[in-house]
């Protein structure tokens, strides 16, 4: 019981500090007319127009444009929502949560805390997956985290405020496992707390590594981490 | 080589303001090239202005100054049509000239 | 003209710089001397100053400085000096926390007012200072500019 | 226009030396006033920096070198581009720039601006879309970026009026809105992941808001010159910015997709002036 209620305050203060709500986001605006079927179904046939997107070109991560363009059910469900003008419905809310959470997987060993040092390069570090006119060389450089375009993470550079402040993240939280698990999910896939969320889904879209999530982790939750000075 | 100064002198009341964008690199000599050795220090060392043939203005530069470096100064005894003339000379011996016409 | 500017005019009569061999006299005000790389590569802006105008100068309200009090591209940072003074000699803009501070000396000749723009680079946050040399006196003026870092977006 | 502009360029910077400037349209005083009506607006009012370099802006000269450009005779057919019909009849150029997209009977296509700039030099002048004066589309010191400039200028201050007389032009605009909001990738990004509020910011630069039409309006007046790259930069050189960072696959310049999103984004700035060129970070 009393472990119950310590798991929902951690929650509770997680949510609260994250500044969200389930509202979906990056959508448009309340009182926009919903785009028409005709719309939709134009824009579909230029996403995937020979002559627009190149659609062969190679991607990092094996595949092609064509497969990056394609949706995957979240995707979908979300872009939806986007267009829809409005608040995430709960029935919605509740199918992005379970797809969210069907594609989260642990460590065998338990989630772990990395290298924070580390971690912090890959929180600064932009780096990877961007093609379009000048594709990133993930042989010559490790792929990054992109953190800090959205996210306030320590005092010592700037970050950006598309995403809640993180900075203090483990001093302010501590290091159960609960509030763990809590961070891992949200690096992993956010949806499972924020379904429609416009932070991507670092683990489950194959972003970050396994040893990539536990060194940002320990970024977020080290005591000798920047994030906690 | 295209011209590497653009100027434009315009007369307002009895003053002339010159303003003028050159095209150079202004290497400082600090920055690392994709060998990983330093870009040696390459830049406008001194621009001259002269009106009438007179020296109106000389500026002498570091490499702090900017890529591509803006300069603008003003200047009184010229009349609309007058010629300015720009030079710039570089730390390389490298150098170009310009001409404008007093609008 | 004190002593010092003479030697170096000296100098430059006697080392000649070829691409401006043209330009005309710059009389009576600016005193040119050789581009000074003693005074562009000093490490300080009073070293520099001294080096450069033979001394150092006293802060003064007839000078001011238009720069951005923050700036996201320090590459790019637009300075522009004006001063009410008369006979302006030079102006000379120092960017205290650069590796070598000076930055440029613009050498005024007669006719010309006492105005100079450019645009400079500061590798981090740092004084801007400016000094105005006229009838022989020193005058300075001040701006901090902070250098933040730049989105990333492209 | 071009020689009053820059005539008023030394007021404009300076109020203190200069008595009341001339009538003057300089995009400089376009943003002043924009700033005017909305001065508590973060992205409008991030960066006093670029509003200092604005009077004398690189671009200012890239337009100069563009007009010259634009009355020569070149290509294999020796013509000038002043016969190029930018949708407000042949050589009109006032106004015709913060019309685009638009559709086009000669080509029965919708076209942006660039498209149409490329269709004048390959059917007016002759050149090749290979010609390196039509291939090189990037740089201040391209053919197309000097035309682009210069051109645009021509309709600075001017609202923002996309034509939606045909239906295609509709249709593209429609289809455009569904692919600001399409997610895809391995970030799961649409357009709206970063303009879909307001005050945000990417790391320290405030983004603008798609839904804000005077934020708008700064967002999609290109060509500017991109203080950070010492180069003018196009509306197609911003769009093909946005889809690297979000992890898209390359755009193929003047393809119908690409016209698709400039439709949208320019509509969203319908109304609000144009500020051409801007001086942005």
């Amino acid at each position: 019981m009393s472990k119950n209620i310590t798991i929902a305050a951690v929650v509770a203060l997680a949510m609260t500090t994250a500044g969200c709500t389930t509202t979906g986001d990056g959508g448009m605006s309340g009182g926009m007319k919903p785009p028409s079927a005709e719309a939709r179904a134009m824009a579909e046939k230029l996403t995937f127009a020979e002559k627009g997107f190149v659609q062969d070109q190679p991607m990092q991560e094996g595949g092609t444009g064509r497969d990056r363009l394609t949706q995957d059910e979240t995707q979908k469900i979300c872009t939806d929502v986007a267009l829809s003008g409005k608040p995430i419905d709960d029935a919605t809310a509740s199918k992005v949560r379970a797809l969210a959470k069907a594609s989260i997987k642990y460590p065998s060993g338990g989630i772990k805390l990395g290298d924070w040092e580390k971690g912090r390069v890959l929180a600064w570090s932009g780096f990877g997956f961007r093609t379009a006119h000048k594709p990133d060389n993930h042989k010559k450089r490790e792929p990054g985290a992109t953190c800090y375009n959205c996210h306030q993470l320590a005092t010592d550079r700037t970050g950006g405020t598309i995403g809640p402040s993180l900075t203090n993240y483990g001093k302010i939280r501590g290091s159960s496992d609960e509030i763990l698990k809590y961070a891992y999910d949200m690096i992993y896939n956010p949806n499972v707390t924020f379904p429609c969320t416009n932070m991507p889904r670092f683990g489950a879209n194959g972003v970050l590594t396994e040893q990539q999530i536990a060194d940002v982790m320990a970024y977020l939750f080290d005591p000798n981490s920047l994030v906690n000075k | 080589m295209a011209k590497s100064i653009k100027m434009r002198a315009s007369l307002r009341g009895d003053e002339t303001t010159v303003k003028a964008l050159i095209t150079h690199a202004m290497e400082t000599g600090l920055r690392k090239g994709k060998d990983g050795n330093k870009i040696p220090a390459h830049h406008i060392t001194e621009v001259t202005c002269e009106h009438a043939g007179k020296t109106v203005m000389v500026a002498q530069w570091g490499p702090a100054v900017s890529k591509n470096p803006y300069l603008a100064f003003k200047f009184k005894g010229a009349k609309a049509g007058d010629a300015v003339k720009l030079s710039w000379v570089d730390n390389k011996g490298e150098s170009d000239s310009s001409e404008a016409k007093i609008k | 003209m004190n002593v010092d500017n003479k030697r170096r005019l000296l100098l430059r009569g006697t080392l000649g710089v070829g691409a401006l061999a043209g330009a005309g006299l710059l009389a009576p005000r600016g005193v040119l001397a050789a581009w000074s790389k003693e005074a562009f590569s000093a490490d300080s802006t009073e070293g520099a100053m001294k080096t450069l105008l033979g001394g150092t100068a006293s802060a003064s309200d007839a000078v001011s400085i238009k720069a951005p009090d923050i700036a996201e591209n320090g590459a790019v940072v637009p300075i522009t000096v004006e001063t009410a003074a008369a006979n302006v000699e030079s102006i000379s803009v120092f960017i205290s926390n650069n590796p070598s501070p000076l930055a440029a000396n613009f050498v005024l000749g007669a006719g010309a007012s006492g105005y100079a723009a450019t645009r400079v680079k500061m590798g981090k946050t740092s004084d801007v200072v400016a000094v105005v040399k006229s009838g022989g006196t020193l005058q300075s003026a001040t701006k901090e500019v902070k250098v933040t870092i730049g989105g990333c977006g492209g | 226009m071009l020689k009053k502009i820059l005539l008023a360029i030394p007021a404009a910077m300076f109020a203190v030396s200069v008595q009341a400037a001339e009538p003057s349209d300089s995009p400089y005083e376009v943003l002043t006033e924009l700033l005017s009506k909305n001065k508590d607006d973060l992205y409008l009012n991030q960066s006093q920096q670029n509003l200092m370099i604005m009077p004398d802006d690189p671009a200012l000269f890239t337009a100069e070198e563009g007009e010259a450009l634009f009355k020569e005779k070149r290509g294999p057919k020796n013509a000038s581009l002043e016969g190029c019909d930018f949708g407000k009849g042949p050589g009109v150029l006032k106004g015709a720039y913060v019309e685009m997209p638009r559709y086009f009977a000669d080509t029965d296509k919708v076209m942006t601006f660039e498209s149409r700039l490329v269709h004048c030099m390959v059917t007016l002048q002759g050149f090749d879309k290979k010609d390196k004066q039509v291939k090189k589309r990037h740089g201040s010191g391209s053919d197309m970026m000097k035309l682009t400039t210069y051109i645009a200028m021509q309709s600075n201050g001017m609202p923002w009026n996309p034509r939606m007389d045909h239906p295609k032009e509709k249709a593209l605009r429609d289809a455009g809105e569904v692919l600001f909001y399409r997610r895809s990738g391995p970030m799961d990004f649409n357009c709206a992941t970063c303009h879909g509020q307001e005050g945000k910011r990417i790391r320290a630069s405030v983004l603008p808001y798609i839904n804000n039409p005077a934020e708008w309006t700064k967002a999609v007046s290109w060509p500017a010159t991109r203080v950070g790259q010492n180069n003018v930069r196009s509306t197609f050189h911003r769009v093909r910015g946005c889809l690297y960072q979000m992890r898209y696959p390359n755009l193929k310049q003047g393809s119908e997709t690409a016209t698709a999103l400039v439709s949208f984004w320019t509509d969203a700035a319908r109304g609000q002036p144009a500020i051409l060129p801007d001086t942005k970070r």
